[in-house]
């Protein structure tokens, strides 16, 4: 599939189906940038994609050492795209630590670009290279590129007016228009995009073009780069599109939510990675009847989003694992008040401070059981970036209609990472109706709904209907303070069934294959994207597997038990050491086979499939 | 709309008052009942939010809205409650253990928020509901069940902490002073932003009389100095003692033997500076001189919630009302065919 | 089994086996008093015992109402006692509050004695009776007592100068008096202690000793008690006895637990019901070498004796579940940074505040799970109030010698129950020896123990040893911070394994009965008692049932998967909606049956009995 | 024993400090590292316990015991640490948002105990490892990235904070003046009693040159004001602005042009009242007065530890040493046989 073009010089240019590439560099680098430019870049001329930025955990690291390394890795093609990509195929490599870094994930054969005015001793050592990875060989498996960016980059810039720590500030964009030129990718975008981010000062506008430039141009003339790659468009559902991180996706989702409700959306937060992006988010909003307050601490954000929905607002709280450790009193009051409230955990890897700039599923049985006394919540969990908006609004509507906390559930990893989202029509997305107790009748604040077994939440502010709650136990119907044994015993029944019965007002998950065989795969949260892409490439080989991705995990779905019985092994992969399988085998008491890595990382789909052979060739 | 014409009963709820007998809780009640009338505020419109502890069963009693919510978190409730929906009236009812132990974090970034919320601490100095532990108001040396040999802790003296953290209304009253408490509370809750008041209450079962100066006929007159705007310091069984400054400190002197000519000083409670706040706050502490109650401190400022409302106000005249299309389409979009 | 005997009138005298009585009364009634003088004066004649007290949230609710009611409950016996009796034989009802709120458990035709002095129209209306209960028939299935006790109480104490209101709280001792007299107690050991604890004022040590012979005189006079009661001595094992509380239990537990390990013992609490008695107890005992931080909240708590047990302390810590939740975040670091840490719970009534007086068992999944990440704790629960000083005492030594928190499971059943405890010889108590890093060579704190996993933990003050720990991530071996994804997997694994294996290190919980059959019944807990008495009463029966009543819950113990497939019916009683079911039906894969009645009280072991049977009937 | 020799060397550890290029926190480290050889302490006495937060990370750099523990929680570990083992030397190192926001109550609780440890709060009035919330010490109005239409708080004044719940010792420094931190320092390490210092850092990635004024050259003579025990207040570029008192209130006069004759100022660090604390404590709030550094407040009162280790002690000796046995057979037994 290659070709001849004229492209100013004579160079290959060849057809690619998908690439992953990773730029990795300093924390002070600006990598992220350069990354999400060349997704939209991407994005823009129609490839499927998926990123994954990766930062360190200190804010700026000391310069080059192998803790302060930042990357941004995304995979882009011309059909369906699920996952950052398990190995990156090229890594454009700043300096010696990001070589050093990447190196081990990059697949054999793999191109590595590399800023060869960064590997002196000084960033050889702090990398932990004894001798230079370019001269002695380690490499040698690999297609070098060593290209003296911040040289070239300098020279570029001559005849500007700036200081030197600027003009070198620009070298990635100088990297970024070398990627540009072997993967076709137009400039445009980006040279837009600098101009208006540097509106006003011309000067930067000018060196930050320039370079981008200097780097397509001196891949297309210099005789290192032999080869171009085309990427054609990808065959997306047509519409309007855009990238979204996850915690975009949560913040979008909750305001629709709010303004399809009729409520507005007061969310309580307090700063946590990987959280504390939905906040700034959801702070820019403040047109949309947004209102954000940020706490002293997480105790103050739930508090206040429980306050806020008591008066009537659609109440959320966001944060990550510790701070639903905290968190956790408040929302056993909401379990008791039966308030609707949504709380959001960006899970990330535990326990304790854990690493909080890394991902993981490790807080689902938290989610079920970290609170005192039987304290049933709804959880959903959102399967990527673009999921997170369809699973807010969800989480929102059943907090609202079935009078509940909910916690949503998401992990650093779809948090950061992005994905194309097809713009829904805001007017197509249905009303969520709540019903309102009546003027004319004795309100009784626990009186239910026989099919939801919500109760009546009566708006302070509204006449004649004034009524206290609180965390005692409530009195069946009246809602007042009652010790008794019996109601007691009925109470916990009631909200349990609650709880239990919402699969009955949700979708079912999809079963993906037959509804017996071999194998059934079940899942849930973040590792849709890497599983999926596995999925498809057995079916590609012709082997039969069946997959059932879950979102909502209490309660577990109506359709589950028609199929779950009817496999042979009931694999289910997670990034914890077997909480989904905790829960499924106590409910369906069936063996089932953990796929378990913790490793602060998206579960690669090429170890998924390794696994999934060998599963199969044992039942063979 | 016709003028509200509400009386106390109209805030009784149905619910069993379920305090000791004998509790100055009661009288906080009673009093409360009395000053709700006078706001011309609808009755669906207040909010009462506690914490846990026997004074936090008070919303139960009020024909009111009401959560009551777990231990300390009284505060972050009613902020939530205030800012969802700026047209109600927001009380806060607290104990010293649930207002300055668990939740004395929350108190304090209220007080510097300024939220438009009235905050009622009954300080009993002693943890009433959980049978008789010493509190952050207890005296050093205190004997209780969880200090057989005596508290180690110095006591906080709240109303230093509301000045130092910012609270624009700081008052004191005491449940034995229903006229007082009444008043008290009454301007408390007219004032727009935090508001402040410690009440001084009597448990009488754990902790009787620990206000017994204060309340005891004979005695209150030689310790209770009533700070009145504009008038000055004056106490004592006749009234005969006087409250100087001496520029750095307080002194007592009596009014008519003032022979170094000790300047009459007045209160000023609207801001009267650190230094005067501080002094008058400091005073309960000192034996030798009198425990003010009254009003410390009534300044005006910016309410969080006001600026909130301005925020987004001002946010939708230069955005326009925010729609969903436009939100969505806010980034860099493109389109598939 | 009856005789007539000369007891200053004629009486008969019957023997029986077991009594089970409830003082009732109002909260100002001294029912706790007159039932635990009761309790004393049992135990030291030689009856087994179990008592429960019961009493309101409210501190001192208005006089007569319905919340206001405060009891207590004995059974005693002349053989074993497990529980404090489902129903009891006797009510002693003071005010119409208390003989409402107690008649629904008396037993059919129990007696009942009864104030009539306090039957008027305002008790009456208080406690919601319409018409007067002694004369309209409401009672007619019951054996009644009444006495004008108040009445009589000054008439008794006519010549004494004292005020009514303090001769009137004498009258819980004229009551006494006459329970004395009817199950054939002496009196001596209730007028010592009136003596000691009113020393110095001799009016009241004279209106109470008055009282108490008044009381005994009147029943042995009057024709209304015709019949007296012996219950011989129990065949208890030989040995020093003394009632014991479960607080207390854990208060002595955790002492011994400090002085045979070398170590001080450091609490820091919060006050919460029903944990506070804890804190009470141990803070009396500062020539212990204990020291107790009441503080600011239960955050702090946790807080301090992590600190405490950096610092060379047994570190503790005493809550109820809405503490737990607090801790939570703590927890996770306590996991993280493998410091020895007792985390005790007192589990009352939830969820959220709940029921703070009454008593539950629905933290255990909190326990297990209650916290961010993956974050293993072991956790032993308390079988009734004796025991809880030997699970406080394991606890210690497995977080000493295993370098882990324990979380202590215990309820408000056998906190503020008590039963006779045999004192132990202190000196036969083993030490807990604790492994100290060696001086000598290079410190590798997270260097573990090849058995245990635990690893050394040098104290500071200790020269060459500085070394710090935190809650981000270990590297193994060194614990440095590491973001390595590796080792991240690694030392989730090693956490896990380092908890799963200490079953190896404790004792495998009975069996009782055969290994195999048709019914075991699984149990953990409080529910100890009324389990062991149903058992007892069904191998009386000839009915063979096995029973296994877990200690140590995480990790499980290893006996189990020898005979737990081996029943038809697993069946596992438990206070909450099923909480150790979900563990063992994860675990075992095998269908559990509940037996599950969440009504804040001690299960019925007749209630069990029933259902027992009904299963029993159904294997047949 | 010989005395102990110790260099800062000995208190380096071998991790490589990850604090951005530029950030003030490495001026902190650099002075302790210069105070602690100094104090006469064995180096495995000392423990640094700190939050969560850049500044929190201090305790890894250091060659002693410590632990990095969470957010806003250090000095309840420290207070653990420090009665378990009262020879040790505790410090808690902590941040604005770590020690007034989610920690703000364990703060004002540990100054009114008043246990023996030495707190250092870094304020760089902004949430630097969480890449830039506004804090509790950031001016209102700030735009942040959770603020973007500007924070509608006021600020903390974290000296009032803790002269108001009783801390002993209450100083501030700031990171650019390395002798006058050293100094500070070296004076909170060595009081007896909970010793406050808020270091005012710069956070140059997050809130670049919050106090510019305080240390460029030119303008820090005009705004910073170096309190010195029985000095008088005297600032300004030429040293001719002297801080005088009228009563109530501050003014700043020119000495040369004292025409009204006001009395000089000499600070008193050890305890000079509420009024002139409070009032020393508020002016870093007034653009128009200059911002204090030095120590505010000195003053010896009992430590918690000691107080404790005194009733431990008189228990000991009134009961004598407790035994097993004992204490187990305290209560009413009986024997079975
Ligand atoms: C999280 C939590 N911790 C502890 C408790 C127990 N508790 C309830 S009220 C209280 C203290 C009450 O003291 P105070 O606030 O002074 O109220 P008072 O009863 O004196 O009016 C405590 C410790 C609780 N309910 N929840
Ligand atoms: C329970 C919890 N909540 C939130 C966080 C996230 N967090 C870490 S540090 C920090 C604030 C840091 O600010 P500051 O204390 O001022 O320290 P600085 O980084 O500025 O030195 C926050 C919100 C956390 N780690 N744990
Ligand atoms: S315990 Fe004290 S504070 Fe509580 S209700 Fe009784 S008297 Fe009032
Ligand atoms: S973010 Fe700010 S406070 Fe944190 S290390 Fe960087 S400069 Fe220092
Ligand atoms: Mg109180
Ligand atoms: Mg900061």
């Amino acid at each position: 599939m290659s070709e001849k073009e004229v492209q100013g010089t004579e160079k290959e240019v060849q057809e690619l189906e998908r690439v992953t590439i990773c730029f990795a560099g300093d924390s002070g680098d600006g990598m992220q940038l350069t990354g999400s430019q060349f997704t939209n870049t991407t994005a823009g001329i129609g490839n499927d994609l998926n990123t994954l930025p990766d930062y360190p955990a200190e804010i700026r690291a000391p310069v080059g050492t192998l803790f302060g390394v930042s990357g941004f890795q995304i995979q882009f093609s011309s059909s369906d795209v699920h996952t950052p990509g398990d190995s990156p195929d090229v890594l454009v490599a700043m300096n010696p630590a990001a070589l050093k870094v990447n190196l081990p994930n990059l697949k054999d054969n793999g191109i590595i670009i590399i800023n060869t005015d960064s590997f002196q001793s000084r960033n050889l050592t702090l990398a932990g290279y004894e001798s230079n990875p370019l001269e002695d060989g380690t490499l040698s498996a690999y297609q070098i590129f060593p290209v003296n960016i911040t040289g070239l980059t300098r020279e570029a810039l001559s005849d500007l007016d700036l200081n030197m720590k600027i003009k070198d500030r620009c070298k990635n964009f100088f990297a970024l228009g070398m990627t540009y030129w072997m993967y076709s990718r137009p400039m445009d975008m980006t040279e837009n995009w600098i101009k208006s981010k540097f509106k006003g000062k011309d000067d930067l506008i000018e060196a930050n073009t320039k370079a981008l430039k200097a780097g397509f141009s001196y891949a297309l003339s210099t005789e290192i780069f032999t080869t171009s790659f085309r990427i054609p468009k990808a065959a997306k559902k047509p519409g309007l599109y855009r990238n979204i991180t996850g915690n975009e996706g949560i913040a979008f989702g909750l305001i629709t939510a709010a303004k399809k409700s009729g409520r507005e959306l007061f969310l309580g937060s307090y700063p946590i990675t990987p959280a504390s992006d939905i906040l700034h988010e959801l702070s820019k909003h403040k047109n949309y009847d947004v209102k954000t307050f940020q706490a002293e601490d997480e105790i103050a954000g739930i508090g206040a989003a429980l306050g806020a929905a008591y008066a009537g607002a659609l109440g959320v709280t966001t944060t990550s694992g510790p701070g639903i450790a905290l968190k956790s009193e408040f929302m056993g009051l909401a379990v008791m008040t039966e308030l609707p409230l949504v709380i959001v955990n960006i899970q990330r890897g535990g326990p304790s401070t854990g690493l909080p700039t890394k991902t993981e599923q490790s807080d689902l049985l938290q989610a079920f059981y970290g609170r005192n006394g039987e304290s049933p919540i709804p959880i959903i969990a959102a399967a990527g970036p673009a999921d997170c908006f369809h699973a807010a609004f969800e989480a929102a509507r059943i907090a609202l209609q079935c009078t509940t906390p909910v916690i949503l559930l998401s992990d650093g990893y779809i948090a950061n990472g992005t994905e194309p989202w097809l713009i829904p029509d805001p007017d197509k997305i249905p009303e969520i109706k709540i019903k309102q107790p009546a003027l004319d009748e004795k309100y009784l604040p626990y009186k239910r709904d026989p099919e939801r077994l919500s109760r009546l939440h009566a708006l302070p502010g509204t006449p004649g209907l004034e009524h206290r709650i609180g965390g005692l136990e409530k009195e069946d119907v009246t809602g007042n303070v009652s010790y008794n044994a019996d109601n007691h015993d009925k109470m916990v029944r009631i909200r349990a069934d609650k709880v239990g019965r919402i699969n009955r007002f949700v979708e079912n998950p999809e079963l993906v294959g037959k509804d017996h065989g071999d194998l059934l795969i079940l899942s849930w949260g973040s590792t849709y994207g890497p599983i999926l892409a596995a999925v498809k490439d057995l079916q590609k080989k012709g082997k039969e597997v069946s997959w059932c991705h879950l979102r909502w995990l209490n309660p577990l779905p109506i359709n589950l038990d028609r199929f779950i019985y009817n496999f042979k092994t009931v694999l289910i992969p997670e990034i914890n050491l077997g909480q989904l399988s905790k829960i499924i085998r106590a409910e369906y008491l069936i063996d089932t086979v953990g796929f378990n890595r913790v490793r602060g990382l998206p579960l690669k789909t090429n170890e998924l499939l390794a696994e999934i052979d060998v599963i199969l060739k044992g039942l063979e | 709309m016709e003028p509200i014409q509400l009386t106390k009963d109209d805030f009784t709820s149905n619910q069993e008052t379920r305090w000791c007998p004998g509790c100055g809780d009661y009288s906080i009640l009673a009093q409360m009942k009395k000053v709700l009338p006078t706001l011309g505020i609808p009755r669906e419109n207040f909010v009462f939010v506690s914490g846990i502890g026997c004074s936090s069963r008070f919303p139960y009693y009020l024909e009111t809205y009401g959560i009551h919510g777990i231990h300390g978190r009284a505060p972050v409730i009613a902020s939530g409650v205030k800012l969802a929906n700026p047209n109600l009236k927001v009380f806060v009812i607290t104990g010293d253990g649930d207002g300055l132990s668990i939740g004395g974090n929350h108190l304090i970034h209220l007080f510097r928020r300024n939220i438009d919320i009235t905050i009622v601490l009954f300080n009993n100095q002693i943890y009433g509901l959980t049978k008789g532990q010493y509190s952050p108001t207890s005296e050093k040396g205190k004997i209780t069940k969880s200090s057989p040999y005596g508290s180690l802790e110095s006591p906080f003296n709240p109303v230093q902490m509301a000045l130092a953290s910012g609270a624009s209304f700081v008052a004191r009253s005491i449940d034995r002073d229903p006229k007082h408490l009444e008043d008290t509370l009454a301007r408390a809750a007219k004032h727009k932003g935090t508001a402040f008041v410690e009440v001084y209450q009597n448990c009488n079962i754990f902790n009787d009389g620990a206000f017994l100066s204060l309340t005891e006929p004979k005695e209150k007159k030689k310790h209770l100095l009533k700070m009145e705007h504009g008038k000055p310091f004056i106490y004592g069984e006749n009234d005969e003692l006087m409250l100087t400054w001496t520029g750095k400190n307080f002194k007592v002197v009596n009014k008519d033997l003032n022979e170094n000519g000790h300047e009459i000083l007045t209160h000023d409670e609207n801001g009267s500076g650190p230094a005067m706040e501080f002094m008058l706050a400091s005073l309960s502490l000192d034996a030798q001189l009198p425990t003010p109650i009254g009003i410390f401190r009534a300044v005006e400022r910016d309410t969080y919630d006001d600026m909130m409302a301005a925020q987004m106000n001002a946010t939708k005249k230069k955005k326009g009302e925010g729609d969903l299309k436009t939100l969505f389409t806010g980034g860099y979009t493109w389109t598939n065919d």
